[in-house]
């Protein structure tokens, strides 16, 4: 067998793929082969590596050399600079957007410095498609381990001890889920992965599921033996074609070598998964929903207790958790549960898996210790601000979290400190926002957001959300009153009391989160009549520079409402009052001397 | 049963184990306020849904408030149900639910029966806090000949929908869209007669709201009676009289035939006819075919089709044309009371009066909403005019008592009409389910054996469980006889005969629980299903007190017999009181 | 492919696989392996850098030695290719010149596993390749 | 909602559909994602035909249907267009970009141009949130669009 000496790492994800990263592998295995170096250098297409914002990604190992944004015409030198000559392409190489060097090595950015992966420790490093790189990084050693060796309350012990709770949201602590699923008695019982990941901006679970499916499959399966189950159901988002494609495959490659199927390894343990598919319904992340929709009902919750450990799909006892979270457990199995807590801070232990986007550098997926800082995340690994501009606040948890402000940079980040905050962790959307994001509109997007979402079973979701919306939409179209706000408030309380689910019970925390943090900005959209940001369209105060205009009267023959007045060749004046805001003026002005605040 | 204990409002409650919030405060007292739950212990039929969040307590401890109908008490739970928190937030949800109905309750045909009126009546909303113009969910409305929608006035309930597919298995109705705009409709939100629909109106019966209400034909009664030219005559129902007086503020389970004689001849009915006059009709033509059917049977006759099945209820008969059209030939060909009264009135009363069959207006009051339907049944009516001209229901005829000025209460109380207003006890019991299927046993043992029957009561025929098996000794030959009310009961007694599992002589069903008497043109229940078993007590109540109580010694039907129709299943009878079904999927 | 019918089965396939992911694991923790850079410029190819490579990085596998070994651009040593630079961790870079396959197992076995010293360093001002421009 | 009128063929794939999932209405979800993909859409005629085969009532069918959003009763354009509304797109401007697409193809979102051509609908996240903001149109990704290049996109559809 030949020896490489070479292997170039080609991003496969969803997002790379969408850059002709199958074209680029094509180019370069072709190169490769014109040059002759087949045996010397290796193509492997794998996972994300989670700096999604310079994609396609390109990464050579063992020299760890990290091409951003080649192109399919790039591959070609590539090849013969580098894997025939050992001369770096210095162009796609990462430029530090602070210091203007290219990087040359990525283990020296800042990307990816302070960022630890357990659960994407295969993302970006092995062929997903190829269930032999991973058992060569101990894949399924795992489960092996626990099924001939350990007894299933031994096991659960071990999950409890290394203190890992639940990724997608909630944070609830994974091994005591387990315990009562275990406890529960029943002829049958299920293990579901919900990847159903649906927080818009958030696409960890995706990225899992295509770079790393194995570590899904060995940790259902882990879970099946410690719970008694041995039907295990992936629940994944028809949205995502390419994990389904990429899950299917590794089932099929499990099977194949037995583990999964019948007697798994000789153990006498048994288990087998199935996919069902999503049907866009952000509500079916909610456990209760989602074993609806897997019965294949409408995705409404039902009311908790019963919790699904003890009566979820088909009435059975069901196991329910997110990607994220099972792509911990093998790692917590091989490392040990001591391991695992040594990460992390006293209540939230190991790492997280974040998507940052929005006004920031380096949009990308990272995994980064709990207790890491906002700081550290925005500014280190996110790089700062997008041109330059100044942060104003960063939102977590997706349309159930909230708005986080400069006041928490350096809060640690962990399930606790974010609930304290007004926010919460939520399955991970980071989305950065600078000086031009107007509060007032973000909240209002989220709540739009859940308003179409909202499965309607319950009235203060289906309703009260639809009202803050409208409230917001007049508070942004200028017609708001300051006791509107002093109605939000309550009207969020109050939905998050009532609610049924938990997508009610939290999807006024934008709005909470915001008025307490920018209270002054929404003072200022209904005291004012202003938006800070500039964002609002309604809100946009034109007026006339007198030293600029010329009283060449083009605006006064545009304006629609006749709110110009001015003398030939005398400084115009825009009456406010008059004024729809419509911005015809601005257009016809050719001498700048409309201004728009 | 383990029993724990709760404290609520500073009150220690012990419950069983498994008891909810709302079910330990009752205990006590305090009445927790509901809406989309509901309860009919009687009949094993629950909707708990848990949306409308107006039963929320607050549970110390607990991070958010707890839904009282759908939470299991725990040991030590200390719940307020009344504080600030609570008031609030049940206020602030009920101001929600009042901001996306219409605000048409003047008019409204639910006004004074309607549950969300009541709720916003006792927490003293005054105003509702929303956005000036804020969006209402709306939709087509539907007017079918039985029963209308107005979504615009639906709250996601959900009673309606567990009661179509749950309880009566119809499968009319689904929650369909989502979020704001989710509302319960037929599929394709087409209308309901195009739908499986069967008219039952069960969805009427437990609906909080104006959005499902009957369809409503008493402004045309008005005018016939106001019409010189017309003959106007009446018959009821017998579960009617159980009910009515509920309409007048009297106890359920108060029987008032004399006063509804009387307020029906105060109305300015020509006649004041009963109902039971044609169910006693019905049994000697229904029991005469069982047995028919029967001696044929006993004699070896291969193709003899058995059960027979009673075919009174027209919810029933919609069932059956929709879901088992390969059994359409099992049922008994006999029509409803309402249906042969009609056709009597029509071809044999009007000749008595004289006149012209266009001239008589039958009019029938009935517990009933699918009588309005069948009353418009095609083969129901002779050159377009209906046997029967109109159904209106028990609620109607009440408040058509209270619109013209009578006072129910005063009246004194009359006799029926003569000749078709002598009845039976065997035909006053058709009104509860297991009475049909008695009151043809009391008839076809007679006629049978040639004895005279020694115990009128055949206990093991009644009772409210929703399905009942019985055996009766016909003089040494068993008689097998099935009984189910409420349509998902009559569909698993029907699976068990296309199986082979059930081996029946007779069955007897009715679509609604309780049989006539939890019909949904009585007065609604609001939840509470011990009026439907205290009209259950009335109906055999009066079966016991009435002199006769078999139908084949009712004098004026054995006159019948003898000056018009000839024989029970004559040729006269096939054509007058038979009729035959159709499979709705060949239409 | 054949079923695992055991965990052992399942840890010798692991033996089996492992060498095909070492270069990737290594490149993982880089800064605790022995680092070898063989110069692949022209000069270094023509005059063999390409078959020294081949040795360095068999021997290594076969002999499961922490050491990864990788390309790099001229290092203007032309007058001593094949060149290769060596970096034991916690030491300065050493740069060995005219590497043929038997001194480059010698180097291996001598410098990096056994931390005897050799001759033929090249002295340097202690750049990496790196730094060099 | 247009009506199809379902040959034996139409007939035929979905009862082989139906039986591939024995007929078992706990997969109605998985038996709608493959009609759809068999037929483009989910037409009434579509819902009533599975409704049939799985014993359960339209009225379910149609219920779940108009739950998930993934699911369709209206025919796409020749070619669907979707644009990503997730966050990471939202606030780097895929709302100009959607108004942009409602100006120039003159129809609403959920729509579909007169011809067939086109159809403008919404989806959340693609997970391409580094290309920001993103459209579909097909298969094909686009990637940082600005509105001022959506006439020269949609040109290029010249069929």
């Amino acid at each position: 067998m030949a020896q490489f000496k070479m292997h170039l790492l080609v991003c496969g994800g969803t997002g790379c793929r969408a850059s002709q990263s199958e074209i680029i592998v094509e180019n370069l295995k072709s190169e490769i082969k014109n040059l002759g170096l087949e045996n010397d250098a290796q193509v492997v297409i794998t996972g994300c590596f989670g700096f999604c914002e310079k994609g396609p990604i390109v990464k050579i190992v063992p020299d760890n050399t990290f091409y951003t944004q080649v192109k399919p015409e790039d591959c070609a030198e590539i090849v013969r600079e580098h894997i025939l000559k050992g001369r770096k392409v210095k162009r796609l190489l990462y430029e530090d957007p602070e210091t203007q060097k290219h990087i040359e090595d990525s283990k020296h950015m800042n990307f990816y410095q302070k960022q630890i992966r357990i659960a994407l420790r295969n993302c970006g490093f092995i062929d997903p498609e190829n269930i032999d790189e991973y058992i060569a990084r101990d894949g399924y050693a795992a489960l092996g381990n626990i099924i001939t060796g350990m007894s299933p309350q031994e096991a659960i012990d071990i999950m409890k001890k290394s203190g890992l709770r639940g990724r997608g949201g909630g944070g609830f602590p994974t091994g005591i889920k387990w315990e009562i699923a275990s406890k529960s008695k029943a002829d049958q019982k299920y293990v579901v992965c919900n990847a159903d990941e649906g927080d818009p901006g958030a696409f960890m679970d995706r990225s899992i599921l295509e770079g790393d499916p194995h570590s899904v499959i060995e940790a259902m399966a882990i879970c099946g033996y410690c719970i008694g189950a041995t039907k295990g159901i992936v629940y994944i988002r028809a949205e995502y074609p390419l994990a389904i494609k990429r899950l299917k495959i590794a089932a099929r490659q499990s099977r194949a070598y037995g583990l999964l199927g019948q007697d798994i390894l000789g153990s006498g343990f048994s288990f087998d998964i199935e996919l069902r598919y999503g049907a866009g319904a952000f509500v079916c992340g909610e456990e209760t929903a989602l074993i609806k929709s897997m019965e294949g009902l409408r995705g409404e919750p039902t009311v908790k207790p019963p919790f699904p450990a003890e009566k979820g799909y088909l009435g059975k006892p069901t196991n329910v958790n997110n990607v994220e979270t099972f792509a911990n457990v093998p790692a917590i199995f091989l490392k040990g549960a001591d391991w695992f807590s040594s990460i992390g801070t006293a209540k939230s232990k190991g790492t997280k898996v974040f998507a940052l986007a929005g006004k920031i550098n380096n949009v990308g997926l990272i995994e980064v210790p709990m207790g890491i800082t906002l700081r550290e995340v925005i500014f280190e690994i996110g790089g700062g601000i997008k041109d330059g501009k100044k942060f104003k606040a960063v939102q977590t948890g997706g349309p159930s979290g909230g708005c986080l402000t400069e006041k928490h940079l350096d809060t640690p980040i962990d399930f606790d400190n974010l609930i304290a905050a007004g926010s919460m962790m939520g399955s991970g959307g980071m989305i950065v926002m600078d000086e031009d994001d107007c509060m007032v509109s973000v909240a209002k997007f989220y709540l739009e957001f859940t308003v179409e979402e909202s499965c309607g079973k319950c009235a203060p979701c289906r309703i009260g959300n639809k009202r803050l919306h409208e409230i917001l939409e007049k508070i942004c179209s200028g017609k708001g009153v300051e006791a509107d706000i002093d109605y939000l408030k309550n009207l969020s309380r109050v939905i998050k009391d009532t609610a049924l689910c938990g997508l009610g019970q939290t999807s006024p925390n934008p709005v909470l989160s915001t008025i307490e943090h920018f209270h002054d900005e929404y003072l200022a959209h209904v005291k004012e009549r202003i938006c800070p940001a500039g964002s609002c369209k309604a809100l946009k105060l034109y007026t006339i520079l007198p030293d600029k205009c010329t009283g060449c009267t083009a605006c006064v023959r545009a304006c629609p409402v006749d709110a110009i007045t001015g003398e030939k060749r005398q400084a115009h004046v825009i009456d406010v009052n008059k004024c729809i805001r419509c911005g015809a003026c601005y257009e016809k002005c050719k001498f700048t001397a409309i201004h728009v605040q | 049963m383990e029993k724990i204990k709760i404290t609520i409002d500073n009150t220690e409650v012990e419950v069983s184990k498994g008891a909810t919030i709302y079910h330990a405060a009752k205990q006590i007292g305090i009445d927790i306020p509901v809406l989309c739950y509901l309860n009919l212990e009687h009949l094993n039929i629950e909707n708990r849904p848990g949306g409308c969040r107006i039963c929320v307590v607050e549970v110390e401890g607990r991070r958010n408030l707890a839904p009282s109908c759908s939470t299991e008490c725990t040991p030590g739970m200390v719940v307020h149900t009344h504080n600030l928190r609570v008031m609030n937030a049940r206020k602030t949800v009920l101001e929600l639910i009042l901001s996306d109905h219409p605000k048409e309750c003047l008019v409204c045909s639910s006004s004074g029966q309607c549950d969300l009126q009541k709720l916003s009546q006792m927490m003293g909303i005054r105003e509702i806090h929303a956005v000036e113009n804020a969006e209402m969910s709306t939709y087509r409305k539907d007017f079918s000949p039985a029963l209308r929608r107005d979504m615009d006035k639906c709250i996601m309930c959900r009673r309606c929908e567990t009661i179509c597919n749950d309880v009566q298995t119809v499968g009319a109705l689904s929650a369909v869209n989502r979020g704001f705009m989710s509302v319960v409709a037929p599929a394709f939100e087409q209308d309901l007669v195009d739908s499986p629909c069967t008219f039952c109106g069960q969805c009427v019966a437990v609906c909080p709201t104006g959005a499902l209400t009957p369809f409503d034909d008493t402004a045309k009664v008005i005018r016939a009676l106001s019409d010189p030219s017309k003959t106007v005559i009446v018959q009821t129902a017998p579960a009617v009289r159980a009910a009515l007086g509920e309409e007048f503020g009297l106890e359920p389970g108060t029987l008032v035939t004399g006063k509804m004689v009387a307020a029906l001849r105060s109305l300015g009915f020509d006649k004041v006819f009963d109902t039971d006059f044609a169910a006693d009709l019905t049994i000697m033509e229904e029991g005469t075919e069982l047995l028919d059917r029967i001696g044929r049977y006993l004699n070896g006759e291969k193709d003899v089709k058995l059960p027979i099945l009673t075919s009174c209820c027209p919810a029933w008969v919609n069932f059956f044309e929709e879901y088992y059209p390969d059994m359409l030939d099992i049922p008994s060909t006999a029509r409803s009371p309402q249906q042969m009264f009609g056709a009597i009135a029509k071809n044999y009363y009007a000749d008595l009066l004289k006149v012209k069959r266009e001239d008589l207006v039958v009019v029938s009051v009935m517990p009933c909403l699918a009588k309005k339907y069948e009353c418009q049944r095609e083969e129901f009516s002779t050159n377009g005019n209906r046997d029967v001209d109109f159904s209106i229901s028990t609620r109607e005829l009440a408040s058509l008592i209270k619109s013209c000025n009578i006072n129910f209460d005063s009246l004194t109380e009359e006799e029926f009409d003569q000749p078709l207003g002598e009845s039976t006890g065997a035909a006053v019991i058709f009104g509860a389910t297991g009475g049909v299927i008695e009151a043809a046993v009391r008839t076809a043992y007679e006629l049978f054996t040639g004895k005279k029957l020694e115990k009128i009561d055949f206990k093991e025929l009644r009772g409210l469980d929703g399905i009942r098996m019985a055996t009766v000794d016909f003089n040494g030959t068993p008689i097998h006889i099935g009984i189910a009310h409420q349509l998902g009961n009559a569909r698993k007694l029907l699976d068990g005969i296309r199986s082979g599992m059930y081996n029946f002589h007779a069955i007897e069903i009715m679509a609604c629980p309780g049989g006539c008497i939890g019909g949904a043109g009585q007065p609604l229940h609001h939840g509470h299903s011990d009026i439907i078993k205290a009209r259950f007590d009335a109906i055999y109540r009066e079966d016991s007190q009435k002199k006769i109580r078999k139908s084949h010694e009712n004098p004026f039907i054995i006159k019948l017999y003898e000056e018009f129709l000839g024989h029970p299943l004559s040729e006269k009878s096939h054509h007058l009181l038979h009729t035959h079904y159709f499979d709705k999927h060949k239409k | 492919m054949n079923k695992i019918k055991s965990l052992d089965d399942l840890r010798k396939m692991k033996q089996n696989l492992e060498h095909e992911m070492n270069i990737r694991e290594k490149s993982n923790e880089p800064e605790s392996l022995v680092q070898i850079r063989v110069a692949m410029a022209t000069c270094g190819i023509a005059s063999g850098a390409r078959t020294v490579m081949n040795t360095l990085v068999e021997k290594i596998e076969k002999d499961k030695i922490p050491a990864v070994v990788t390309q790099g651009g001229c290092m203007g040593y032309c007058y001593a290719e094949p060149t290769i630079e060596v970096k034991v961790p916690g030491k300065d870079p050493v740069v060995f010149g005219n590497v043929d396959s038997q001194r480059a197992i010698d180097i291996l076995v001598k410098y990096v596993v056994n931390g005897e010293l050799l001759e033929g360093i090249i002295p340097t001002n202690y750049q990496t390749i790196n730094e060099k421009k | 909602m247009s009506a199809l009128i379902l040959q034996d063929c139409h007939k035929k794939t979905i009862e082989e559909i139906c039986i591939y999932y024995k007929n078992d209405p706990g997969d109605l979800i998985k038996i709608l994602h493959k009609a759809q993909t068999a037929f483009g859409y989910l037409p009434e005629s579509v819902q009533r035909e599975i409704a049939f085969h799985l014993k359960i009532s339209v009225a379910k069918v149609y219920g779940v249907v108009t739950f998930y959003s993934f699911f369709t009763m209206t025919p796409k354009g020749k070619h669907p267009i979707s644009v990503c509304m997730g966050t990471a797109c939202y606030v780097r401007g895929a709302e100009k970009v959607l108004d942009e697409l409602k100006d120039q193809l003159r129809i609403k979102v959920g729509g579909v141009t007169e011809n067939g051509k086109f159809s403008l609908d919404c989806l959340r996240c693609v997970g391409a949130c580094g290309l920001a903001p993103v459209l579909l149109i097909g298969e094909k990704v686009y990637g940082r669009v600005e509105a001022s290049q959506i006439k020269g996109i949609l040109d290029s559809y010249q069929d």
